[in-house]
């Protein structure tokens, strides 16, 4: 009797919730007034602290201002990356990456280690055992923190959740550069690039292809991944300007092949008039191209995506997908972990939070006209 | 002999499942206009060989009353290793061989792991489906291979007139399954292992043998899945099985096949895996949010599980009346 | 002392199309142990249940002493006192014996959780009175003996504080000398003013310790007769219906030639000791022993279940090494084991598959199987066997203890095997099927088959046997010809007690 | 009793009585302990605590399941809902504590569905709650748009820097969790209940006890654990994050099994639950801070929980 009552009870808040869930926003956050200030720097040591740089406002927005290529400290972009600058001593700084299934995550791990060679610090490389658990990898910071690291390079999870984890490396006054899904509150350093801004360009870049108008398809990534989220609110916000592009379908393929192939497969039965597809990444829109060769109508779709992986290089090379974007790993990795350094060796602060990796700075967009420079010079896949 | 047949299918849990499968089949064509078309038809059925494939080994280990959650990653590591090989050059029919027997290694490494040091397979094989999910890494190097050899590829991706190769390759799996397991001495074995271990060794059943083979058969189908997804992919990457893993136990469950094993066959796995590839086809093509094809894709198997356990329960009733009226 | 406790009148249960139940008087006084026999369907399981509460009777009245009662489920039963020792025990495994005794029920403290000091005194005294304080009752309940576990499970009905206890096969699977401390307790409890309600099948037991029997058949009572009134034959007749000459019936036969040899055969726990025996074609040889004497591990080890740990083991003539079911029974020999529901059925499985488990390989050596010729065979031993089944599809669960039995027959019978180990081949069936399993045995051993048969129940082994090993502690302790020695000479070397110190 | 098997010497029975889950633990911190100098810090030992709380409610949950021979896939599932509703009840304004409580009601409640499906409808729990697991996914998904979601509130970062006589506040729920959970098992009704489900189904079923009524409240529990969990978890990460537990329930499996619980007759028990986490934390923690290349852990970690509970199985055979 009384387990029924209680059960009538939740039942009724289950509703009153789903109720208030269509009158949400008011309070969204409520939080940011309340944040405790915490940038001091206790130890008063010469160098800033990298806890300055960890102010009560999130900053997530890119500076509107890049910082010029002649500016960073290193030269080149991609595998061909370098730079002048030596640690001081033998530090040891850890890349920790989302899982070691993703080639985009390996590279992250080569840039750094690259990196280790040419400026004489020791690199160890962190993942989940479980891939993409964002529980996992708080614990893999922790143990990092425990392991006495100098600084950190990582490609988080998730922004908020990630948070108390980088909290307690700043409380440890380690450095923490976050690669691509920002930390949701400022660290010492943010490169990679701006999810969403990428998926902006390319929506811009298969919309023009296109003549601005027709019908397209998106091919989501992981539900619950941050990264793929922000890809698809960019091109969400992008398809605002074009009011004559119609999204006929928006399903997840997991940041699969296996899952781009049998999605576009079930779509191409209803929709065997689309124009183009905007996959999330490279891997899905693979899938896709495969559905559409075997549905005959490979070439005739055009195709965006991102990362710039080896074989979407391929394809673009021989027509088959038109656009990507390259999210250049190793450059980012290996420019962070160069201002890590520099800041180890004498306290110098990186001249912004927000720098985005080389490549961005140069062209990003990979398409037929620059494929062969792009695969022969600067592809991170190397 | 061909209504004794009918009469027996009727009896058999599978019906129950055939009757979903024609509801869902029946709702589909009604809703989605696209549904019901040939080209439809045939990629539902492509995109469903690679889990009837799974699927059809899983259902002798389960008939065997265990369970094997490790063919998913089995066929991703087959898959992975495949590519490797011929990326350095070997000659497709040895990269088959190596495939298979590798498939055959897992199944044979399950077998040692419930039939000699006598685990409960849920967790054996759970452990098994860690370590070679941790090797396909260690394979692949965290990496993805594109662009493997024409021949190969045409495995996954090439017809036969109208039909794609691959889903007469789950046919003939389907077929020789089906044989294995309701037309040979060999199948009766699972069946008995299944329905009663020790009534199975008392009954010289050769025992280790059947339970070894059950979970070979398992290690092999999930290889030639593995080789087909690699094949119709043109690539592989280490976690592209993982998805298979409790999805191939699902079908096999709603195809009626009881997890206590004895009871079930091919014929339900086939509905089980069909019913639920033409979900998530239906639900792409009327554009359902990914967000809720989970909780569709977990209605649909409590629903089926509940009224198969619904239709035994009344079964059994139906029965004991009857045998009180015989007496 | 001695008023009736218990009264039914004209209680009639009805399943669909079957009668299982019709209008049945029966009465209980206090302090008698009142039989309630009958072949399996006869309905005395259904009676015991209407009595428990279990099942609601469309007619009938139940008195408890005057008064009318009517029981809707088996709690309302047990509110009034009556309790049930069942044959399957309800024991939790890893419980102790007090947490089991109170299962449910246990006492609690003053914050509203289980006393356990409390509990553990409470069931040490129940075992007092039962004369089984040797029982710890903080040990679980899975490392008791199958005895030890029967006492519980009598502790925990007596924890009820019961009137009337009602005993289902409750000897089935204990072996002689429990058996007798059993009754010895069962007589206790009666002296104590319980009324005792006992459904057997046992014949040979009844005298020990039952007052009245009442007989039933086919859902009627047949009638209620004291115990002392009537003798085996006569109580056969009543409950089988039609007269039996002769329960034991054998054949002159002749054997010729060894088919089974054993040679200082031992296992490897030490349970079978330097076992030489030999079995010849057309023989029935008797192993009798008291449960735990070993009987059931030779005939695993000779079966090739467990492995041998020394000595040697012929089948015709042929040295067997590292033996398994699956070589033993390509030698021909076939086994009827014990637990017939565990290690003879698959009873979710059909009586077809059943019937074909042995014999699959032998009609189909190509791999191959034909349906149509299994249904053919399977038909064909059922009809040969009379097993009452619908069709041979049906699951062997919903048969009857006798039919089942049958099912395993056929199951050899179909493999053809010429020497067969039958362990305690009759256990829990009724009278009818009994015969017809000895009838068929005779046959067999005519034909020219060798039987080795393993019972508990002496009249059988005597009864049936060419010859007899008894067995005590492992070890062959004695072996006889037919009617060499008495049923009593033969219990005395069961209980290791040479025949030359018989207690007769 | 035992007078045969006992030994005289107390120190050898007390070693022989530790389960071999203990020693695997002891040899694994051995071997961690001379790859890193700072290993064997408290200050490790504690982070180790503290991480492990989680998995181990969710693993306490998962034994109690075990033990009436299930078990139960939904149980991240549960994790990662909690997290959403506590965040989501209170972003929509509802007072942190009482979204709290309330997250932590609704997980009991999908415990008790999952109760009723098993006992009620007899579907074998693997299945039930593999479709329950699929339900919870969608729904976190749903009601946070597939990211996670985020409020500030000092009360997380407050629950996981607080201390009690040196030990993390975590540390002390879970000691706590596992008080009650320990009550509930061996001190009431429902805890012989669950050795009942687990040993002898038919026991309970001839002695007049409804097997449902015990199911929904042995289900409903182990939501209350992975409600905590979901908790704490929340506090941890400091936002409710729509898949974060999954796969927790199989590595919670593990550790029940290490612990020393069977998944078949119904044996076992809690104590052995939490070295069986500990272990799991261990080893990862380990090969984190010795700095093994990621790449083998995964295979590593697999293999070495396969390999104990292989000695374990063949250590328990060995005795009986």
């Amino acid at each position: 009797m009384k387990r029924t009552l209680t059960m009538a009870i939740t039942v009724l808040l289950v509703v009153a919730m789903l109720v208030g869930c269509g009158q949400t926003g008011p309070n969204v956050n409520p939080s940011n007034s309340a944040t405790p200030s915490t940038s001091t720097n206790p130890s008063g040591s010469e160098k800033p602290s990298a806890n300055d740089y960890w102010g009560p406002e999130p900053a997530l927005e890119a500076d509107p201002t890049p910082v010029a290529v002649d500016e960073l400290p290193t030269t080149g972009i991609g595998t061909q990356i370098s730079t002048d600058i030596k640690a001081n001593s033998k530090y040891k700084i850890a890349i920790i990456v989302k899982n070691t299934t993703n080639p985009f995550l390996l590279k992250s791990i080569a840039g750094t280690q690259k990196a280790a060679e040419d400026m004489g610090f020791e690199c160890i490389s962190l993942s989940p055992a479980r891939q993409d658990s964002l529980e996992d990898q708080v614990k893999i910071i922790e143990d990092a923190i425990q392991q006495g690291v100098d600084g950190i390079i990582l490609h988080p999870i998730d922004s908020n959740g990630i948070m108390p984890a980088i909290r307690k490396a700043q409380e440890a006054n380690i450095p923490v550069a976050c690669i691509g899904t920002p930390a949701a509150q400022q660290t010492f350093l943010r490169s990679g690039v701006d999810y969403t801004a990428t998926g902006v360009l390319i929506t811009h870049a298969v919309a023009e292809q296109i003549g601005k108008k027709g019908k397209i398809i998106i091919l989501e990534g992981p539900p619950a991944a941050q990264n793929a989220q922000e890809r698809l609110q960019g091109i969400q916000t992008a398809l605002k300007d074009y009011p004559e592009i119609e999204v006929v379908a928006s399903q997840t393929t997991n940041f699969k092949r296996t899952e781009g192939m049998s999605v576009t497969e079930n779509l191409l039965q209803k929709h065997r008039d689309i124009d183009a597809i905007i996959a999330c990444n490279d891997e899905s829109a693979l899938g896709a191209i495969q559905a559409l060769k075997a549905e005959g109508l490979d070439g005739k779709v055009v195709i965006g995506s991102f990362d710039g992986n080896e074989d979407g290089s391929a394809a673009i090379k021989n027509g088959q997908m038109h656009v990507s974007y390259n999210t250049d790993p190793f450059g980012s990795t290996y420019l962070s972990a160069v201002y890590i350094v520099q800041y180890l060796n004498d306290g110098t602060m990186p001249p912004k939070y927000f720098v985005p990796f080389p490549s961005e700075l140069q062209n990003p967009l990979i398409t037929s006209d620059n494929i062969d420079d792009y695969i022969n010079n600067i592809a991170w896949w190397h | 002999m061909m209504k004794n047949s009918i009469k027996n299918f009727k009896r058999s849990q599978s019906f129950y499942s055939f009757i979903g499968l024609a509801l869902v089949f029946v709702i589909a064509s009604l809703i989605v206009k696209e549904f019901l078309t040939f080209n439809n038809i045939i990629t539902v059925l492509r995109q469903g060989s690679v889990l009837l494939i799974l699927s059809t080994g899983l259902t002798a280990v389960i008939l065997t009353g265990n369970m094997d959650l490790s063919v998913g990653a089995a066929s991703g590591l087959v898959g992975c290793l495949c590519a490797q090989l011929l990326k350095s050059g070997v000659p497709i029919p040895v990269v088959f061989v190596i495939g298979l027997i590798t498939g055959a290694i897992i199944g044979i490494f399950n077998g040692f792991l419930v039939g000699i040091v006598k685990l409960p397979s849920f967790i054996a094989t759970y452990g098994t489906n860690w370590v070679v999910a941790g090797l396909s890494i260690i394979i692949m190097n965290g990496d993805i291979i594109y662009g493997l050899p024409e021949g190969f590829t045409w495995l996954g991706t090439g017809y036969v007139g109208p039909i794609p190769f691959i889903i007469i390759v789950a046919l003939i799996m389907v077929i020789v399954a089906y044989v294995m397991l309701q037309k040979t001495t060999f199948g009766r074995d699972i069946y008995a292992y299944g329905s009663n271990k020790d009534a199975a060794l008392y009954s010289a059943v050769p025992i280790k043998k059947t339970l070894f083979s059950a979970f070979i058969m398992s290690g092999v189908t999930a290889a030639i899945a593995g080789i087909l997804m690699t094949a119709r992919l043109d690539a592989a990457d280490s976690t592209m099985g993982d998805a298979y893993g409790l999805q191939t136990v699902a079908a096999v469950v709603v195809g009626g096949t009881s997890m206590l094993g004895g009871e079930g066959g091919i014929t339900g796995t086939v509905i089980g895996a069909i019913l639920l590839t033409i979900i998530v086809n239906v639900m792409n093509l009327l554009g359902i949010t990914s967000f809720a094809q989970p909780m569709v894709v977990g209605i649909v198997i409590l629903v089926m599980v509940l009224f198969d356990s619904y239709s035994r329960r009344r079964q059994n009733t139906t029965v004991k009346k009857d045998s009180k009226k015989s007496n | 002392m001695n008023e009736t406790i218990l009264t039914t009148r004209g209680i009639t249960k009805e399943f669909p199309g079957v009668k299982a139940l019709d209008s049945v008087d029966f009465d209980l006084r206090s302090g008698e142990v009142h039989i309630l026999v009958g072949e399996n369907g006869a309905g005395k399981s259904t009676l015991a249940k209407v009595i428990l509460g279990a099942y609601v009777p469309e007619e009938g009245e139940i008195y408890l002493g005057n008064e009318k009662v009517s029981f809707k489920t088996t709690r309302d039963a047990l509110s009034r006192g009556i309790v049930a020792v069942y044959q399957e025990f309800t024991l939790i495994p890893y419980l102790n014996v007090a947490q089991n005794i109170f299962f449910n029920r246990e006492p609690r403290n003053k914050f509203g959780l289980i006393d356990h000091k409390k509990m553990e005194e409470d069931a040490k005294s129940i075992l007092q009175s039962l004369n089984c304080d040797y029982i710890n009752v903080k040990l679980p309940t899975k490392v008791l003996s199958v005895a030890e576990q029967q006492m519980v499970e009598i502790a925990k009905a007596l924890s009820f504080n019961p009137k009337i206890m009602v005993f289902d096969e409750p000897t089935a699977t204990l072996s002689e000398r429990e058996v007798e401390s059993l009754f010895e307790r069962i007589r206790k409890l009666k002296e104590s003013g319980l009324g005792i309600i006992y459904v057997s099948h046992r014949m040979q037991e009844f005298k020990h310790i039952g007052e009245r029997i009442t007989v039933l058949r086919d859902g009627k009572k047949i009638g209620t007769v004291n115990i002392d009134d009537v003798n085996d034959k006569e109580l056969v007749n009543m409950m089988v219906g039609r007269d039996i000459s002769q329960v034991y019936h054998r054949s002159e036969n002749k054997f010729s030639g060894e088919v089974l040899r054993t040679e200082r055969l031992s296992d490897k726990n030490g349970k079978v000791k330097d076992v030489s025996i030999t079995l010849n074609k057309g023989e029935i040889v008797g192993i009798a022993g008291l449960v735990g004497a070993g009987r059931t591990e030779l005939a695993r080890l000779i079966f090739g279940i467990d492995p041998i740990g020394g000595g040697k083991l012929f089948i015709k003539g042929k040295e067997i090494k590292d033996s398994s079911p699956v070589k033993i029974v390509k030698e021909g020999l076939g086994m009827v084991c014990e637990d017939r529901k565990r290690q003879g059925l698959a009873l979710n499985d059909s009586v077809l598959w059943n019937t074909m488990a042995v014999s699959l390989k032998s009609f189909f050596p190509k791999v191959l199987i034909s349906r149509k010729k299994i249904f053919e065979i399977a038909t064909d031993y059922v009809k040969q066997l009379r097993v009452a089944t619908p069709d041979v599809y049906r699951a062997c669960k919903y048969l009857s203890g006798g039919n089942q039995q049958k099912v395993v027959l056929a199951k050899w019978l179909s493999a053809k095997t010429d020497i067969m180990i039958f362990d305690e081949p009759t256990r829990g069936i009724d009278v009818g099927a009994k015969m017809e399993i000895y009838a068929m045995m005779d046959k067999l051993a005519v034909e020219g088959k060798s039987i080795l048969m393993i019972s508990s129940e002496l009249p059988e082994v005597i009864g049936m046997s060419d010859r007899i090993y008894i067995m005590h502690n492992g070890r062959i302790a004695g072996e006889c010809k037919r009617g060499e020695l008495t049923a009593d000479e033969i219990g005395s070397k069961m209980l290791g007690i040479g025949g030359d110190t018989c207690e007769c | 009793m035992n007078a045969k098997v006992a030994t005289n010497n107390p120190i050898i029975k007390f070693i022989k009585s530790i389960p071999p889950v203990v020693w695997i633990t002891l040899v694994l911190i051995s071997v961690f302990s001379m790859s890193s100098d700072r290993y064997l810090q408290f200050s490790n030992f504690s982070n180790m605590l503290v991480q492990s709380v989680p998995l181990m409610l969710v693993a306490f949950a998962q034994t109690l399941i075990v033990l009436t021979q299930g078990t139960d896939l939904s149980l991240g599932a549960q994790v990662s809902f909690v997290t959403v509703i506590w965040i989501y009840l209170t972003k929509a304004g509802v007072p942190i504590y009482i979204s709290a409580i309330v997250a932590v009601l609704m997980s009991m409640c999908v415990g008790a569905v999952n109760g009723l499906i098993v006992s009620k409808g007899k579907i074998p729990p693997f299945i039930a709650t593999l479709g329950m697991q699929n339900i919870l996914n969608s729904i976190s998904l749903l009601l946070t748009a597939g990211a996670s979601i985020y409020i500030f509130n000092p009360l997380f970062h407050n629950v996981t820097q607080a201390k009690i006589v040196g030990l993390p506040l975590t540390v002390w729920i879970a000691a706590l969790m596992f008080l009650i959970t320990w009550v509930v098992l061996y001190k009431t009704k429902l805890g012989a209940q669950v050795f009942g489900l687990g040993g002898n189904q038919e026991a309970l079923t001839l002695a007049g006890i409804n097997l449902i009524k015990p199911s929904i409240k042995i289900y409903a529990f182990a939501g209350l654990l992975t409600g905590v969990s979901g908790l704490i978890t929340t506090c941890r990460l400091e936002s409710g994050q729509p898949v974060v537990g999954a796969g927790w329930e199989f590595e919670a499996v593990a550790a029940t099994l290490l612990g020393g619980t069977s998944l078949r007759e119904g044996k076992g028990g809690i104590g052995g639950t939490v070295f069986g986490v500990l272990l799991i934390t261990i080893l990862k923690n380990g090969l984190n801070v010795s700095g093994v290349p990621s790449l083998y852990q995964n295979a590593i970690i697999g293999m070495i929980i396969l390999m104990s509970i292989v000695i374990d199985a063949l250590a328990r055979r060995a005795k009986s």
